[in-house]
């Protein structure tokens, strides 16, 4: 069943003398409940403005919005506070309430929702301690540092178990064991309580640890959308492609590329790895066999859905002849090898 | 000096007067005056309830009433005040008078003041389902209450001064004092010691006004 | 005839310029005297003086001969009388009440909540028996000399009382002429007053102002006895309800006048 | 009505001088206020350039100033406006007494606003090394520029009100001209061409004001 | 010769009521002219506030800040901006003016340095096309997306071409490829115009793209300091360890471990590679003799100041004797292999 409906959502800011941006061009997503869903593009690329058409902070400019059997666009704004205070939101820039403690800054979603004080200090007390900001309860935002911030603000946006988190960035400001503590909570929510999640990320390791799939904006439009496995392993967009270069990072950009070769003389060549049985033991094989030694100089294979997926860039060192031999060999395999010119 | 004495216990019930009628109308138009501002805040395009039709119609209220003459205006209300408080002359039709102009005053500084809070915050707001009154009352007015704070201090000065002209209404007070007493008998210690008077009043609300802007603005 | 010197425009403060009979005077002044006349029109009694004093102004004409006797005492000045123009009784006026006996006790009445007409509204109140001022009262009494009353005393600006007659909010009230004609008072409201007539009154003679050192100036003595043309006069009594009595006093007369008056005041103010 | 256009020549004066006395008292006023406000916020503790001494002086200048009743102010800065403009009556001496009135009146005003910009972008302007005198004039002021234009806008119609006491002074004006030609003869048809006309100053002066907030928050 | 020092500076926050928070505690570090230095450390470590304190916006409760040869904590307020003109700051929070646009924004510290306006317009449109935002030069940061706000930050720290820049969390709302981008152009600027740049970041792409030396800090105290490679390499504390681990991802976490387990029967061991030549040939010739099969499941080798670090999981299939004998193996030659249990 769907949580989260788009249908064909254009939005479009005027920015004065007539002139346009074009932040959602035709959008149409669809997050069944209970998934967690990841957004991902480049900066700009309008990701921001639609999780803010999902709660109704920003109206369409066209298209319309569902969220659960609601038409978010059709509704008034009463009934549309009614739908919001199922939903919590995370936002890039915070938003905190510099007028409130830390501790007021996560009751207020509680206050608004009518729960009682006792259990509000309760489940206040409880999110703090889980976001390591107990001792700072009583601290107004402004002594904060930035990932401090974004942890009081991460802890507002659960307060009430909203039964959809809407998360843009959550994570961009916590370092990488915070990230991970944080990602292991939504993680824990999704499982635990079915709560559905859209979450807006650059970082792979996000979408990796909790999505299920994952939609890739350009321009604002959805380039692609499939599971998060699917779109890593084989973009089929030059945006997916993209991003998913530049997130995995399993290989060598040009000028890393440079520095290896200074200090790796042979020649080197990226393999794909594909999550198949006996992959590595093949190629292990067909280098030994060339007396071609092989040494993993660069490279990433991450588990995505319980799937490997990535590269490993070798250095080859041997018979240049040899090594011609063994590459042929892979080829002919089926393996995808690239070997890195200049 | 002498003459000054001898009026002392006019003075100590001018001073009775001015507390009474700036304490009510800045309670009282202070209140009137929050509610009126936050509809002007509110209702202003693009804002938490945005209403053209109100926002035009208030705006025009607020800036029919401010600049119309104190004399006029209290003359102009003064069937309203027959029937609110049933006369149109001494401390009470004053302090009627006095704590309405404050709120159409204190309107403009509250909207003023509300206009600087960040729409990020009343976003957060919006996002947790919170109804438009209850995000102004606990979420603009807390966020703006620095200078919330400031502009009423403002207004409690701008209300002792406008109090001066209870005089002419019977309302007394000291600023009454310091001109029936003093300037129009040219009697000049007479004026200082009431001005002086004033100003240590006007001081003591300013020092709380900083103090607790400070607090609210934690710097 | 005029000598060289003589000014050819002169200022005159005012407190009513708004009244059509400061039209007539200017015309007059202008094809009588060839003298232009401008008036410089205040709302506050506390101004026109020391304008005078500083020669913003050339002469005044607002006040009696005891607001300028207490006017010269506390500021320590000098101006002095050059013309007489009228005297106005300072009626008690009430709308429910024929007299001032009718008056139930603790009434509210409302006087001016200035020096002089304070003074003088207290004086009439106690004629009128409403009140007892302590030592028989002066022109220097205010509401802090009430020694006995009948009726509670509210002061007021001199141009309010009326409006709170009016309104209801008082029972009677003192009425300077100009604004119970203004304010459309009916004569039959007036239920006591000062007599005009009266020694007593004399003081309350209105005058033409100049300073000291132009007292004899030819030119301000023609137009202070302008002010007592018939045309002038006419329109006086028109927008006061017939209720001025003009005096023609010499020049030299008011201002022994003066000085019996601020010795008064010397003395009251000791 | 007949009494109204006989006086036309007054009325058509007095709008005259109610424009001399707002116009030059909200330029003059406006623009020592604003650089008295500058020094308020500026030397408050922690602020830009912090100095106790200086802020507890002008703070208590400020207040000692503003609740002076104006005809008491008005007679006492007579020396210096003497010095400063040669009279002490007619509507130059009231438009220099209005101008330090609206220019303390100001100075709050300005001050409460400037509180409420964000110290973050002060801090930016810092680390590029600015001076805090074109930190202040080129990043705070206009950091805050909407709600200084409703502050500037809420002292464009108290001047237009305290101009009514121009006639205290003989400086003439429209309220002048409603109070003397109008209410204190209890001609109403006066008062109400009289008061409309100021109110049609004001509304234009807000309009105008709105419209400059608006442009200057973009919201 | 050192172009930031600090000695020995401790900083405490007061929190009202008597109570203080230590942000640093006894911080010494020494950046060397020319050089980057990477800062990197737990959401409320203190990193910002060291940042702070070198171009004096925050004063040292304790200790010495020296910029150059000047000492900023000696200098008089007046004296502090003639340093800090030659300073540029990138905030974490951005901080950038409202009341200016995207140019104006950019253009500000040219202003205050007395740049004339045609020089100003022209470097304006050079960092703002650089940024990807010169078609929104005119309009103002409410408009923009987070990164693109990011972004107008990092043009305008640059704009006057400082020699020394703090960046504070410069790419944290940046997409892969816009990270990518900017850390290029820092590289450029560090090695071209010889700009010394302190770096905080939670990101280790970002170290490794451009740091030559990091300080890892903890609890307001510098943990470690060292050599990108060495601190990555070797962490000696718990703190670097940590963060290293979440940083390099190169080890599985207990979560992708139980994923990993779920579609792979045998086996599971984490090996460490060594920048060692041949190293990945022994691997591959002992696993191969002991007829084990070796799938590379999960794993990440970076390339550090050149050489690579990271580590490997395998899946081990095969004869379970023959298995243990492998791991025995390797672990005689010296190979850091752990086997993942659980
Ligand atoms: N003004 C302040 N008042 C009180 N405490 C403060 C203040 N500023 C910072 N702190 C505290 O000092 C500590 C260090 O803060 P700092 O901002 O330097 O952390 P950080 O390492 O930059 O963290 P992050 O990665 O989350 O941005 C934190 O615990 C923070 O809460
Ligand atoms: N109020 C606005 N007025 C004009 N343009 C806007 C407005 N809000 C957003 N935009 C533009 O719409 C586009 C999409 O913005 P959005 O914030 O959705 O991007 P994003 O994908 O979240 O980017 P980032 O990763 O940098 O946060 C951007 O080009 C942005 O500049
Ligand atoms: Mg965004
Ligand atoms: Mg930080």
């Amino acid at each position: 069943m769907s949580h989260v409906r788009l249908s064909h959502v254009t939005k479009t800011f005027s920015r004065g003398r007539g002139d346009e941006v074009v932040a959602l061009d035709d959008v149409s997503i669809d997050v069944a409940r209970g998934e967690v869903f990841g957004v991902i593009g480049q900066s700009g690329a309008g990701k921001s403005t639609l999780i803010r058409l999902i709660n109704g902070l920003e109206a369409p400019t066209i298209g319309e919005v569902h969220v659960g059997d609601q038409e978010i666009t059709a509704l008034s704004e009463r009934d549309r506070r009614a739908v919001r205070r199922d939903i919590g939101m995370i936002f890039q820039q915070f938003n905190l309430f510099r007028s409130r403690t830390v501790a007021g800054n996560v009751a207020y979603p509680l206050k608004v929702a009518g729960v009682d004080r006792a259990e509000r200090d309760r489940r206040v007390a409880r999110l703090l301690d889980f976001v390591g900001l107990l001792d700072r309860a009583h601290d107004h935002p402004e002594r904060l540092s930035g990932g401090q911030k974004q942890r009081v603000g991460i802890a507002r946006a659960l307060a009430t178990e909203p039964s959809l988190l809407l998360a843009d960035e959550a994570t961009s400001a916590l370092d990488p064991r915070t990230t991970a503590e944080v990602l292991a909570l939504l993680g824990r929510v999704n499982r635990e309580l079915g709560v559905t999640i859209v979450l807006i990320t650059h970082e792979l390791d996000v979408i990796r640890a909790v999505a299920d799939r994952v939609a890739v904006m350009d321009g604002g439009r959805i380039a692609e959308t499939g599971t998060v496995y699917d779109v890593f392993a084989n973009p089929t967009t030059t945006a997916a492609a993209d991003f998913v270069r530049g997130a995995l990072r399993d290989r060598p950009s040009a000028e890393t590329l440079q520095r290896l070769r200074r200090s790796h003389r042979g020649r080197i060549v990226t393999v794909a790895v594909r999550d198949r049985t006996g992959f590595q033991t093949a190629l292990a094989t067909t280098f030994l066999a060339h007396h071609v030694a092989a040494d993993i100089i660069f490279g990433g294979i991450s588990e995505l859905q319980e799937r490997a997926v990535g590269s490993l860039t070798f250095e080859l060192t041997g018979d240049a002849g040899e090594i011609d031999a063994a590459l042929a060999a892979l080829r002919t395999d089926g393996v995808d090898v690239t070997e890195e010119k200049g | 000096m002498d003459e000054f004495l001898s009026n002392l216990p006019v003075f100590r019930e001018a001073i009775g007067q001015t507390f009474y009628i700036v304490a009510i109308s800045v309670v009282v138009g202070g209140l009137l005056g929050l509610a009126l501002g936050l509809v002007l805040y509110a209702t202003r395009p693009g804002s938490l309830m945005a209403d053209r039709a109100v926002f035009i119609a208030v705006n025009i209220l607020v800036n029919v009433v401010r600049p119309i003459p104190f004399v006029i205006f209290l003359t102009a209300i003064q069937p309203l005040m027959l029937v609110a408080i049933g006369t149109t002359i001494g401390t009470n039709a004053v302090t009627f008078a006095l704590s309405l102009a404050a709120a159409f005053a204190v309107s403009r500084i509250i909207e003023q003041n509300l206009l600087a809070v960040e729409p990020g915050v009343i976003e957060a707001a919006r996002a947790a389902g919170a109804r438009p009154i209850s995000i102004l009352l606990t979420v603009v007015v807390p966020e703006a209450l620095g200078p919330v704070i400031l502009g009423y201090t403002f207004i409690f000065v701008g209300v002792v001064d406008m109090s001066a002209q209870a005089g002419l209404f019977g309302g007394g007070g000291l600023g009454d004092f310091a001109v029936t007493y003093g300037s129009q008998r040219y009697n000049w210690p007479v004026v200082y010691i009431t001005v002086a008077t004033i100003i240590v009043i006007v001081q003591a609300g300013q020092f709380a006004g900083n103090y607790l802007a400070r607090r609210a603005l934690r710097r | 005839t005029r000598g060289s010197d003589d000014p050819k425009t002169v200022s005159i403060g005012v407190t009513d310029a708004s009244q059509p009979y400061w039209k007539t005077y200017a015309d007059l002044a202008k094809q009588k005297l060839d003298v232009t006349v401008s008036f410089v029109n205040f709302n506050d009694y506390s101004q026109p003086n020391p304008a005078l004093k500083q020669k913003q102004l050339d002469l005044n004409e607002f006040q009696h001969i005891q607001y300028l006797a207490n006017y010269n005492v506390t500021a320590k000045d000098d101006l002095q009388p050059i013309g007489a123009t009228a005297v106005y009784p300072l009626p008690l006026y009430s709308l429910n009440y024929k007299s001032a006996t009718e008056l139930p006790a603790n009434a509210k009445v409302a006087i001016p909540n200035d020096a002089i007409n304070q003074a003088r509204g207290l004086l009439v109140l106690q004629s009128a028996g409403l009140v007892t001022l302590k030592n028989g009262g002066s022109a220097f009494s205010s509401t802090t000399d009430i020694d006995t009353k009948k009726v509670d005393v509210v002061t007021l600006d001199a141009s309010q009382t009326a409006g709170a007659l009016k309104s209801g909010s008082v029972a009677a009230a003192i009425v300077n002429n100009n604004y119970a004609t203004s304010a459309g008072l009916p004569k039959t409201a007036a239920v006591f007053q000062d007599d005009p007539a009266s020694s007593s009154a004399a003081p309350y003679v209105n005058i033409f102002v100049a300073r000291a050192a132009d007292k004899d100036n030819a030119t301000y003595l023609k137009l202070a006895e302008l002010y007592q043309d018939p045309t002038v006069q006419a329109g006086v009594q028109e927008s006061n309800g017939g209720t001025a009595v003009f005096r023609t006093v010499p020049p030299a007369e008011l201002q022994s006048l003066l000085k019996t008056v601020q010795d008064q005041a010397v003395a009251a103010g000791k």
